[in-house]
Parts: C-alpha cells; structure tokens; sequence
C-alpha cells in the first residue's frame, strides 16, 4: 500500500493554528504544491499580510516576507522589480487587499506588475475578530454592522475580480472556491496557472478564492460552507475574468465566467 | 485495502471531510483529544477507496491517504 | 573623483545615492524634491537599477521594504507630509532590520503648509514619528556638498546595523546649487555582497523570514531589547558634529543644516568684531552629539540655539547641557530664514544680558 | 567681496539658466557661489526669478533678502523687488521691456537696452547674457571672460553658433554698461 | 449620572464621547481597540449621529477632517500602525485648527509589533509624529473611569482652542474592565452652536473656507506663530497632574497612565514600609507638567521614572528638571508591564544608593 | 445691447492663477454657474485638492475646503453624512483622485456617497512641475517619465470612469472635454446633471473632464487641444459609463458610449 | 485582602463571562475590581481565560501575572497555567475535564466535578457558575448572595429559568466545595 | 451690433477664444498688457454675431459678451 495523498514538502510541519474549518489551511495547502509541483520551491518568495494569515510565514516553506497591512502588492514589486527571476506572490485577505491595501492592488494591477496575488474573500475581517469588510454582503451581521450591512451606511460589496478586468494591466484574474474537492481541484489549477503566466513574464494575476470563516461568522465549518455556497457565489460568480487571449481560444466554453443576471 | 490516517495532533475535528468523503467513510471520534478537539477517524472504514477527496478538503493536512 | 562640480542639491543627493550603490528607487512626486525622483528615473536604469514612481508615499516605503529585504541599496524621498504618511512604513522597516535610505526635504508645515524652507521635522525624524521605540540614523548635511556625499555614509550605517537612515535637509539644500565634490569611489552595486538576512528564494533548510513581530508573550519585548541594544552602540559609535571656536567661548552657537551655516557666518562676522563666539553643528541628529555639549556644558556660561522651527531641536541641545549652562532659541519657523546679520544681533543682546530669548 | 544677485524677468527669458551660468564662473574664478532659483507655486504665472551668491567668504544662506545687485529683465519684476535693494546697491534694467524707472534714489541704476542689443546680434533670448555681460563688467564679481568659457559647459547641449551668439552677448553687455 | 457601572475601558472611552456629543466616528479595525468602533456602530445610529467604518486610517482621519470642519463633534481611534498612518492628517487638522478627538489604544511597537499594552508612542503624541511644529492636547488616562470621562475635557479643550486632542491610552486601559462614574451630564449635541468658523453653505458675502496653508510669501511663519501663541496658552491654562506625598519625600514616583496605577501601588506599599515615597502623575502628557516638577527639582532628590517604552517619557521628565535631581529610569518596552513589588524594589535600590538604573 | 454672457455670481472676482489656457479655469467656470444655476449656491460646500487647483477656493464663491492630497472623497463623505442636505463636490486632479487617492476614490464610489466628484484628467501631475499622472498616456513624456511612458516600467493608463463603472456604487459616471465649445457645453451639462442627482439624494456621480496642461506638456495652448482631441480621446472615450436606468432608456441612443474597438 | 484570579477553560465554557459576574460582584461588595481579558491572537485556537482582580485597595495592575486563585476548566489550562500560581494559591479543578493532577505541592487544590453537576442541574454550560460558587465559599472575596444577584445585572438578555439555573449551579458549587 | 469685451487684467493671451471664432473675430493685441501678455482683441468686429462660443472655451473668463 503506498501514499497517494500527503502533506507537501512546500508547508512545513508546523500544525497551522488557524480556527477549526478555517479556509486558509487549504489554500495554504494548494499555494505550496502548486510552487513545488513547478520545482520552483527554492526560487519562490512569498509575501504574508495583515489578517490571520499573517503566520503564513510559519507554514510555507518558502523565504518570506511579512509586511504592513494592506501594503503586499507594493511589497512584491519591490521583491520582483529587484529579482525579475523569482516567483513572487502576496497572500492577502480581503480586508487586507480591498480595503486599506485598495489602491495597491489597483496600482500593481495596472502596472501590470509581474506578480501573483492570492486573495482570500472570506468577506470579514478574521483577524481582529469579525468587523465589516469590503466584500461582507448586504445583509450581513458583523461586529460593525450588527443589524447587518445596509446599502446606505456601508454601500455595496466590492466585486474585486470584477473590478480588475476593468483595467488593461492584469493578465489572469479567476475567482474560485474551495467548498467542496471539485473547488479545491479548480483553485490548485487556477494557482498553478498564475504561477506559470508569472514564470513565463506575462504579468499580473490573482486568484480570488471565496472561503470561510466560521468562527467570525458564528457557525459551524458545515454552515459555513453553506453560505460560501449560496449567498456568496450568486453575488461573487466563480469564473475567469481574464485570461491571455490565446489561452482564452483554446478553452472549452464552459468554463467561461458566469455572470450574475 | 485503501485507507485514511487522521494526524490527531493536527485535526480539529472541523468535520469538513466528512461530507467529502462519497462513501461516508469519516466520522468523528468519541474522545477529545491533547488538543481538546474531536478528532476525524475511519468510522466505515471497509468503504474507503482512497479517492482523496478528504484529504483535498482538510484545511489543516491532517489526512495521509493510503491506496 | 575629486572634479568639483556644480549641482543642486537634490539632484547631488540623488547622484551621491546612486554612487553609493542606490539601485533601487521609488518615490512620488511633491515639492522641493522632486528633482530627486526625476533624476532617478534616468539615472538609475543607465545603471541597471530601476526606478518606480508610486502611486503614493505609503506604497513607496513599502516598495523599499520588499526591496531592502532582498538586500538592495534602496531609496526613497519625499517632502514632509508625505513623510508622515510614511512613518508606519518606516517603523516596520526599523522593526524589521531593514536598512533603507530616505531623504526628507523638509517644506514649512504643519498641514499642506507652503514650499519654503523649513526645519519643522526635527521632531518627527529624531523621536520618530511612527509607532513605537526604534530609532533612524539622521543625517543632516549643511551644503550641497553634503548633500552628494551623505547618502554613503547613510548606506555604510544603515547596512552596518540594519536600520533606516535618513537625510534630512530644508529646502533651500534640496533647491540650491554649490560646488560638489564626490569624496568617494562609486561603489559597484553588483559587487556588493548579498548580506545573509536578504530573502533570495532558498532551500526550505535554510529558508529566511523577514518580519516586524512576534507574537509570543514576552517576545515581543526581547525583540525590543535587541534593538535597543544595536541604538546604544550606534549613540557610542556613530556620533558626528563639528565644533568651532568653542574653547574659551562666551557663546555658542548652536544649529544644524542650513541654520549651521546661517550660525557660522554670524560667528564668522561676530569674531572680526572681536566676541569670543564659538559654534558647534551636530552632523548626525540621532545619535545626538550629547557629549561634546555635556563637556562644555557649566564650562561656557551661554548657549544660542537657531533653528527654522519652533523649538524642537533645542530639546536637544537642553537634554545635553542639563540645566548646566543659559540656553537662549532663535527660532524662525514655516519658511522664515534668519539671516548671519539677525543671528548675529540675537548673539550680542545674549552676550550683554538681554533675557528676551532665554529658553532655559 | 561678497555679492547678492537676484535676476528676475518673464519665464523664457533665460533668467535660471543665467543665474546659474553666473554661479558656474564665480566657481571658475576661485569664489564661492550659490544659486537659488524660485520654485514650486511661485512659479506659475509666467514669471521667474533666481538669486546668485558670489562670494569670497564661505555662503551662509543662498537666500537673497536685500540683494547688492539686481538684474531686472521685465517691467512686473521691477515693482516685485525693487525695494528690497540694498541702499547703494546697483540695478541693471533692461530698458527695452521696462519702461518704468525707479523711484529710489539711494541705488545706482543703470539702463542697458538688452532685448533690444540681443536681437540686433541676432536672438533675443540672448539677453539674459547681455545683463549679465553689463553685471561682470560693472562689479567684477566674476571675470568676464570667465563668463564666456562657462558657456559651453553650462549649456552642454548647445551648439557652436549658440555659444557664440552668447559670447557676443556677453561683450556686447559689457561694452553697453 | 453617579451611577456606577463595570465597563470595558474601550467602551467606556466611546460611551463618553457619545455623552459628551461625539455624533460622528469614522474607524478602521485594530486590536487592542475594536470595541470602539464596534460600541459606535450601535450606540451612534441610536443617538442620530454617523458611525462609517473607513476603508483605511487614512481615509478615516479625513473623513473627521471635513466632519470637523462642519463643526461636529467628531471621533477616530485605531492603535500604533494605524495611528502612524493618520499622522499626516492630524497635521493638516492642527494646522487648519480643527477640533477632533482621537485615541490611541497603543500596542507594542515598532512595526506590526503585538497587542500587549505598551506606552511606546509616547514620542509621537506629544511631539507630534506629523510633520512641522504643532502639537496636540494629550490625556493620559489611568482608570478605565478616566476613559470615561476624559473625552469631555477632550472636546471642550479642542472647541476652546480649536485643536486636535487624544487620549493616550495602552491596551491594558482599553481591555480591562472596572466600574466607572459619568461624572458630568450627558451633552445635547443638537443644543451645541455651530461654531462661527464651521462650513455650513453659506451666502458668497459670508463664505467660509477651511484650509491648512497659505502660500503667500512670510504667511506661513505668522500662520505658525498664530498657532504658537494657541499653544502657549494652552500650556498656561490647561496642565492637569497629580502629586501625592510629595512633601519631604525622599524619592519621587513617576509614570503615566498604567505606569502610574503602578507607581502608585509601589508608593503605597513603600510607604507602609516607612519609605518616605512619593508620587506624580501627568494627567496631560502634552501640555506637560513642567512647573510641578520644576518647583520639587533640587528639594527632591531623586525621581524614578517608570514607563512602558525605553526612555520617552523620561525625557520630559528630564527637560522639566534640569539637572536638579538625580533621575532613575525603569523600563519595560512592547508589552512589558512592570508589577508594583518590581517597581518597588527598584525604588529601595534607588534609595539604597545604588546606580544601575541612573539616567541623568 | 445687453449682455448675453458674462461671469457667474458663483465665482468670485478674483483673476485666476493658473497658466495662460489651462483647463481648469473652464471647469471652474462650469461648476460655478452650475451650482448658482440649480439654485443652492448658498447650500453647497466645495472640497479643494492638492493640485493646482488647490487655490479653488479663491474663485469658487462658496463655503471651502482644502483637504490633504488625495482625500476629497473621504473629505466630502466627513461633510456630506453630517449635512446631507448641502451640495457637497469634491474637485480633484488624475494625480490627486486615480494615484495617491485611489482608495479613497474607490471606496466612496463603492459605498455610493452622495458625491460629486470633478475630475480633471490632464495626464500629468501639474502643480509639481509635469510628473507622470497614472492617467499618461503609453510614450507620453514626463518629468518622471523622460523617455515616455512604457508598459514594462510604468504599466498602463487607468480610465476612471471604466474602472469605476466595474463597481455597484455609482450612479452616474460621465467623461468628456473642454476642448471646443460643445465639449464645453457638453461637460455643463454633465455637471449639472451630477449635482442633479445628488439633490435627489440618488448616490455617488463623477463627471471625468480632460483637459489640458499646457504648460506641463510643453506644448502652445492651441497644441494642447490637439492632443486632447488626438491622444487623449482615443484612449479615453468620451461619454456616459453609468446613469440611472430610468434616464438610459429615455436618452437618444446617439449620446451613449463610444468605446475603443 | 487582595484576590488576583485567572479563570481558564474552552471557548464557549463561559470563562469570560463568569469572569465579569465575579468582578461585577466583587464591585457589588464594595471592593476594587478588575476584569482583564485575553484577547487578539491569544484568543485563536478554542482556549480562553481571563483575570480578575477584587482587592480592598486600589488594584495596580488587572494583569495577574501570579495568581492567588486558578479556575481551571479543562484540561489544557492547567499546564498553561500550574506554574504561575502563588505558593500557598488555590486551585479549583473542574475534574469532569481535567484528568491530571497537579504536580506542585505548595498549593491548595479544590476538586469540583463542575461540569458534571452543572449537566446535572440542567445545563453543561453553567460549569463556570459551579465553579464562581465554589470560589465564593473558600475565598469570600466576594459573598455567595451578591454572586447570585449580580446574574441579572450582567447577563441581562438571560430570561428567569437561565437566571435560575445558574443561581442554583453557584449554590451547588458553594455546597460542593 | 452683437460685440465682446475682453477684460485685459484677466486674459492670458492663451488663444483658445480664436478658433472657437466661426467668424474669426478674434486676434491677439500686439501689445502686452501688465501682466505681460498679449490679450485677445476684435481685430473683425463688424463679423460679431454675439454667439458666446469664444466665451464658453476661455479658460479666464475675461470675455463678456453684448448682443
Ligand atoms: C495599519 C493597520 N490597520 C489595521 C490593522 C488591524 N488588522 C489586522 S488584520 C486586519 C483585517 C483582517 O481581515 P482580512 O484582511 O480580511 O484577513 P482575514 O483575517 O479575514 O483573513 C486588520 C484590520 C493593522 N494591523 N494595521
Ligand atoms: C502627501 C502629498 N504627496 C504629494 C504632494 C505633492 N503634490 C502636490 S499636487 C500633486 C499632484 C498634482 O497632480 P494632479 O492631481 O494631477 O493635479 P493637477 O495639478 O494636474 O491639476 C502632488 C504629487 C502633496 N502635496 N502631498
Ligand atoms: S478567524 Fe476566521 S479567517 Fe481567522 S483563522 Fe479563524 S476562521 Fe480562519
Ligand atoms: S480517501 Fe475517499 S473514500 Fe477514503 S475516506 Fe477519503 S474521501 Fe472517503
Ligand atoms: S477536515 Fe481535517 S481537520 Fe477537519 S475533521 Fe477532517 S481531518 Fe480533521
Ligand atoms: S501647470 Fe498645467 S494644470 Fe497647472 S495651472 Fe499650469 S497648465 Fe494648468
Ligand atoms: S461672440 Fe461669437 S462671433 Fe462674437 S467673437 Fe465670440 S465667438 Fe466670435
Ligand atoms: S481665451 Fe480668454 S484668456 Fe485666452 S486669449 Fe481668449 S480672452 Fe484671453
Ligand atoms: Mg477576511
Ligand atoms: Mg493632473
């Protein structure tokens, strides 16, 4: 009998001290095979931000680099503009990179900077224990929209895909989850392909990845699923937003973006 | 026969394999464990394929998956 | 090497980075500095280095700090606010150990203020305007001289020790032209040596991590200790100033920058009518030239501070002399320039008693 | 010897690059200089100005308050700065652009036609030598020959006719002050 | 109003600045401070006043810069990083005399550092971490009862003078909980009158215009010397302390905030032990207490300065004295928090004679 | 003979200081018989930018505020939630709103802020002397751009009102010049429109104005206009990116937007 | 009299609250009283604990860095937390989840089945009163009775039968001790 | 007859009123003003119809126009 399923060489052994059925484990999981599985694992630098990922640095085996909150794209520029060889990717949440890191994010994507983005939209902020974010749905309760959030005091959700596609610097922008395996299967290949167009000079990518968090949330893993399922995707459509004009050719149709009516 | 091992020092009995798994393979153990968490474990054990769909789900890499 | 050219100091700045190794800037636009970034946007790619122009001051310093942390010579500048917005960065890159240059050429604040020159800043570089103990190595250089050659002796400092280092200057040392003479060979960048903390992409075995914080209890205070540590021997090492005329002296003059050499002429002038004036500039602002002060202090009854500010510097100057000798402030703030003659009338009412500007 | 020069005129009269041609001798001939040009919003509005130290002492402050000299260039510079010459202080006016004259009579004031000088010998933007060529000659701040050497590596970018034209201009500002 | 009830430091400090009119709060999240914001997501809304979560700090400091300029009473808070952040828009406001109220929940520093209690922006507070010189009113509370009733003084002082005024605060006074007295009638914000200066549309005749600079030449020294004048004034009228056992003591105690409920414990322990100790406690870190510490300098002979950072505080401590008592420094930086029997044994050694803890 | 044109009551009498054929003049023109026109010049406040047009207040004839570079919106939301019944605009610069102001533009845009924005795109960072604008064109030359602007180096030109229009917030989105007189009577018309919906409390409105700098440029007034018509319009399409769907359909299709093929 | 308490367990046992009812009580008997919580990233991970302080004179500090008294709810909390306790401290043992012992013998140690006689009553989650109550009857920093009627006032959405359930479960820690 | 007046203290000389002329009515003076510019002036006042449009694109608002 042999393995066909174990912890990567890309993590450490370090057990990740996120929150029970947190989002962030996978993810972890997939970024670091995703940079293994490229035989890239000693030519990677990763960038960790502000949010419960900040002790990234402890699980991916990786040089890393942990910096103000908001501030990773800027910081991997200053990364890759000095080593153009490497593969460099900020790890962001979406307080992180929607909110006091938005015109970093917008900047590197118009810049289009060679870099990869891992965006977590868990559509709270973790870390500091449930407030608003940018992506917290209409409706939704948080420690700073206790009745939940309406339109007129807070506005509306950033669509940061979306939004993105608006500009002409990105190269690869696709939004995932990881709810169930068939989600996770298509996160690693999303990852995987970012990675690549980034080894390849293309340019800039991000990954958005809609996960959970079930303890600012106050539900279950198993609940907290369901929402990913079905209140966050009908407002965040899973899809690619932008991809190389080649590649988009050679793509069967289906897995084109599904837009909400 | 193909089977799952749970790291009871890493699992934090989030339960998220458990709808994962097509065979309904997984359950949750009776006992806490040092870490005061309920750890998965095979509950029907025979039925397992080795699929990995647990191991794909687990946000904490608690599953080697044996086949 | 030794060609004396005429440059304005900005651009000498720039040109003094770039000698010493700077192959890495980004910057964003604002008023008197901008022939900084300017100048580095040609300059460096002739080298093989690369400029970035932000999208604003707080994605510039966290630009170095990615930039710094894989090893480079790396520098921004800016004008005052847009070193406030600064200051977080800035104290991650102290928390971190990230050598970085900076330079502020310092307009008349507070707020928007206006462009002219102004030593409002004093406070904000040498006690730190962002969060927490840490502490930048600030230099202030008095000519456009200066100006080329400081960023060196930045450099040598700030990797030496892992920490920021800083220029800090008015505007009229950003704006105008001298004659400069470079004291050093250009350092080829490419030959200096990788330090052992930079992030290159490594073998997990020897993988590296550069980060501010550590959240386990009591660590954070360690990690404090250990700085503070690397401070207490900077103050004992790296101290520079220069003192004038000060044996025998009736006064002092004290002031740093442009204020320096508004005091060495009224000092200058002051002794060919026959006043026992002497004069002492500190180069470096943090670390303090404390002792040289301390060691006249109770010797020289008199003590004139002039500064382009409000009373920031001499906080300094009263620290070191501790209550043992009169300190009397000139103080011209937001664009008022004192000049030698004013400087120099101040100096004699002091000398023959007048207490209008006794400070302490 | 310690000399105070401010230069003021219309922006595209050569007022900067002047200022610092005049630094640049005095750094020739052995003195020391400073050059300070106006900047930022001060600029807006189609004016320019700079201040030029020449000096055998070192230079506290570039900044010129009460300026020895003044080479005024345009009529709207003349009312912004007369004032601030020292007493006995010298003003070179260029009368083609200036009609008006100053109303104090403690300064030294003298008229050179230079607009008018400059494009006779071919470029009005040679002007701003003209003044300069009537400053060297009437305080001997810098050496007017020294005024001329500079030009070629002041204006790296200029060519031989240019230089030339300026040398002129130079002499021709000498010989009107 | 006398009623006494057990709150959270944090909550006590937005309770008080709701009663004390506070009717709009922009905020960014960070520990050790969210329940401030939290607490005024609700309580506002019930009140009629605005509670915006900001997308940054940044934004958060200028959305108060135009609340204020409307002539609201207005709130932000964050802790360290993010108060670096907000340093540029504190200086436009000091500059524009706009009166906004803030508090810094402090962490431990520098960097991302952690959210241990920590007095480490001492600096930055009361000397200004912005850029150019201005200064803001400074509360330094002790007791979560003094979160909540120092924002009233806050507001009135920052009316009075139209400034900016913070409380001063580390994450031990904003986690902790402990009853607490509203020690003044809740404030009718629709009763409080518009300020003359305030932007409210006007006719062109009347029209007012709020703006932190002015770029006439010599405009911006008067501008500053303006401002110089508020600040004097404010260090004449507004100083807050208290000085126990200060008569005939043999050492003095000092500390701010939770330093000084140390201080004080360490005080009352010496004393039953017959040590003659006393203690002072600036209530107002910005204007300092300089007089009070002046007037016991050369009669006392030692002072001990306890402070969550390395050396800040003592600063002024020592400016105030100057040189005429012997000063001891205890410091415990980025989470370090001193117990009273340290403190105390500290002092005995002080008293001992021993010197390992001299300062100047 | 009377007269049929002279300067509005809405500014002040105060010559303007900007460089001889700059575009703001124009549009200050405009905002200011706009808000005199609709009736609420009394019951508008006006926030100033750093940029050259940080001296506005001069000649804009009411209630002001000079704010920190890049903050207008967040200014404006300060003054807007505490007096929503004034006229509350926020004037700014490419520099001052798409660069150092990126999130503030974003985030008050998202949260539809009951705004008004004036954007005056000139390419360039005017008041400092012609620094590259995040709105230059590709091989446009700048002082921080000197050998013009490429992709590799400095990325691409973002358009605002594209980027802008990705997201759910805003209301009415508009672009258009003032480079002949039906551009000028277009752009009133688009301001007032703005301040329109603003007064019916409808949300966040931004009118893009491109506009020239002459003296950035290096170019003669006239030739300014050239490139204003010829460089910038290609990039930057004229027209309207986002209004009410009641008015889109009542709108002559003649008016809607002319995008880049 | 001077009580620095650290109360330790799970998230969700109610350590955090039972930690303000002690305070609020403590505030009740007209002493001192701090409340001081973990709190940020201290919190990750399903473990909680909190201080308290009730004192007759003014509390310094409400961090307890030694305690006088632990309430241990489960398992974990007590090998974080054994070793800070004072020589001669109490420690209350929530024995229906803790298995091990104590190796220190220099303390006082309190064996309750909290759990256990909370499920017992009606209510695992009332543990932490079963604990408060044995801690009110061996210390008396604060009375049983003023334990008991502070449940209204700090758990004020709690309706009568949980207000019940939990004075019940203070009195059975009370007799249990 | 339809005319403009051109306020001298504020025109720049900028131009852009000529060709926004359709009956190119507009020239510059030949002589600088204070400032030191060359205002615009009628140089074919007769060709006047008073339509504004030289008044809408002037960036000073130094135009006023009588009908
Ligand atoms: C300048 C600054 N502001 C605020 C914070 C506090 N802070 C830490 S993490 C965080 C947000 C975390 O949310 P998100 O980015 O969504 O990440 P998550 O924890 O949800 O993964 C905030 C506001 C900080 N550390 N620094
Ligand atoms: C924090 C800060 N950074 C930079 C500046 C300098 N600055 C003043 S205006 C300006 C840009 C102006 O460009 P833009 O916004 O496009 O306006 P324009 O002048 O072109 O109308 C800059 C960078 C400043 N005042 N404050
Ligand atoms: S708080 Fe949320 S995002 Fe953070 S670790 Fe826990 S579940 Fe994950
Ligand atoms: S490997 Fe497949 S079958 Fe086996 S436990 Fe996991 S999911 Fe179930
Ligand atoms: S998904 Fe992983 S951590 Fe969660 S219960 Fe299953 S094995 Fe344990
Ligand atoms: S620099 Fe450009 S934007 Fe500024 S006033 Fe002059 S022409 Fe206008
Ligand atoms: S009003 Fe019309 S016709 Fe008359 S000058 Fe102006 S543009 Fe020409
Ligand atoms: S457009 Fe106005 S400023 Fe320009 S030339 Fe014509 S009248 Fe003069
Ligand atoms: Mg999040
Ligand atoms: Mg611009």
């Amino acid at each position: 009998m042999k393995i066909v399923f174990e912890q990567t060489k890309g993590l450490t052994d370090i057990p990740m001290r996120y929150c029970p059925g947190c989002g962030h484990g996978v993810v972890h999981r997939l970024v670091a095979e995703c940079y293994e599985e490229l035989g890239v694992q000693e030519n990677t630098i990763g960038v960790a931000p502000v949010g419960c990922s900040v002790f990234a640095d402890e699980y991916l085996n990786i040089d890393m680099i942990q910096g103000a909150h908001g501030r990773g794209p800027a910081i991997a520029t200053g990364i890759k503009r000095n080593l153009p060889d490497k593969l460099a990717f900020s790890y962001q949440g979406d307080g992180d990179l929607a909110s006091i890191g938005a015109a970093e994010t917008l900047h590197a994507a118009a810049r289009s900077e060679n870099i990869t983005i891992i965006f977590i939209n868990n559509a709270i902020y973790g870390m500091t224990g449930g407030q608003m974010a940018p992506t917290t749905l209409l409706g939704m309760r948080s420690t700073t929209s206790p009745a939940g959030r309406t339109v007129a005091a807070n506005g509306y959700p950033i669509r940061v895909c979306e939004l993105l596609a608006a500009l002409d610097g990105p190269v690869y922008l696709e939004r995932t989850t990881v709810d169930k395996p068939a989600g996770v299967v298509k996160t690693r290949k999303a990852i995987k392909r970012a990675f690549q167009y980034q080894l390849e000079g293309r340019g800039f990518t991000l990954v958005e990845i809609l996960s959970q968090c079930p303890t600012d949330w106050g539900m279950t893993p198993l609940q907290s699923l369901e929402r990913v399922r079905n209140e966050m995707t009908p407002y965040f459509p899973l899809g690619i937003y932008k991809e190389p004009e080649d590649d988009k050719k050679a793509r069967p149709k289906k897995d084109a973006v599904k837009k909400e009516s | 026969m193909p089977k799952i091992d749970v790291d009871v020092t890493r699992c934090k009995g989030c339960e998220l394999c458990i709808p994962a798994c097509p065979h309904d393979v997984i359950g949750l153990s009776k006992t806490f464990s040092a870490n005061g968490y309920y750890p998965a474990t095979m509950v029907k054990s025979e039925a397992c394929t080795g699929c990995k769909l647990c191991a794909f789900v687990c946000p904490d890499v608690a599953i080697t998956v044996y086949k | 090497m030794s060609e004396r050219i005429l440059m304005k100091g900005n651009e000498a700045l720039a040109e003094g980075a770039v000698r010493a190794g700077c192959r890495f800037f980004a910057g964003y636009p604002i008023t008197p500095q901008n022939e900084i970034p300017e100048y580095m946007s040609w300059r460096l790619p002739e080298t093989g280095g690369t400029f970035l122009q932000a999208e604003s001051e707080v994605s510039a310093i966290n630009m170095l700090f990615g930039a710094a942390a894989v090893g480079r010579r790396v520098m921004t500048s800016s004008s005052s606010p847009g070193i406030s917005l600064k200051q977080e960065g800035i104290s991650y890159c102290a928390s971190a150990e990230l050598p970085i240059f900076y330079a502020n050429i310092v307009r008349g604040g507070p707020g928007l203020g206006n462009i002219a020159p102004s030593q409002g800043d004093y406070f904000q570089s040498t006690r730190g305007g962002g969060h927490g103990d840490y502490r930048v190595f600030v230099m202030a250089p008095k000519s456009v001289d200066e100006m080329a050659n400081f960023p060196r002796i930045c450099y040598d400092i700030a990797f030496k020790y892992r920490i920021p280092a800083m220029v800090l200057a008015d505007g009229i040392l950003g704006q105008m032209m001298e004659p400069v003479t470079f004291d050093f060979d250009p350092v080829e960048a490419d030959s200096l040596s990788i330090p052992d903390w930079a992030l290159r992409g490594s073998k997990p075995e020897e993988r590296r991590v550069v980060k501010s914080f550590d959240l386990r209890p009591g660590k954070m205070e360690e990690w404090n200790y250990r700085l503070e540590k690397k401070y207490d021997e900077i103050k004992a090492e790296e101290v520079r100033y220069e003192a004038i005329n000060t044996d025998g002296a009736d006064l002092i003059l004290t002031g740093y920058g442009t204020s320096a050499r508004i005091c060495e002429t009224a000092m200058a002038q002051g002794r060919k009518e026959g006043l026992k004036i002497g004069y002492i500039r500190p180069i470096t602002l943090w670390p303090f030239p404390t002792r040289i002060f301390r060691d006249l202090a109770g010797k020289i009854g008199k003590f004139l501070v002039v500064e382009m500010s409000l009373g920031q510097y001499v906080e300094d100057v009263q620290l070191s002399i501790n209550g043992r000798s009169e300190i009397y402030l000139h103080k011209r703030p937001a664009g008022g320039i004192p000049t030698g003659e004013e400087v120099l009338e101040v100096a004699k009412k002091v000398l023959s008693g007048d207490k209008s500007k006794f400070y302490v | 010897m310690y000399q105070g020069i401010i230069m003021s005129g219309f922006g595209g009269q050569g007022v900067v690059s002047g200022g610092i041609l005049l630094a640049y001798a005095g750094m020739m001939d052995g003195r020391n200089v400073t050059f300070f040009p106006a900047y930022g919003a001060e600029m807006r509005g189609g004016t320019a100005n700079c201040s030029v130290v020449v000096s055998t002492d070192p230079v506290a402050s570039p900044v010129v308050g009460s300026p020895d000299t003044l080479l005024i260039m345009n009529e709207p510079s003349l009312a912004r700065f007369e004032n601030s010459l020292k007493s006995g202080g010298l003003l070179i006016l260029n009368t083609t652009l200036v009609s008006s004259r100053p109303a104090r009579k403690d300064i030294k004031v003298i008229e050179i036609a230079g607009s008018e000088i400059a494009e006779r010998i071919g470029n009005v933007k040679a002007a701003n030598m003209v003044m300069l060529g009537a400053y060297a000659k009437l305080t001997e701040a810098v050496r007017l020959g020294t005024l001329k050497e500079s030009i070629k590596k002041v204006y790296a970018r200029a060519n031989d006719k240019m230089v030339e034209l300026n040398k002129k201009a130079i002499d021709e500002g000498g010989l009107a002050a």
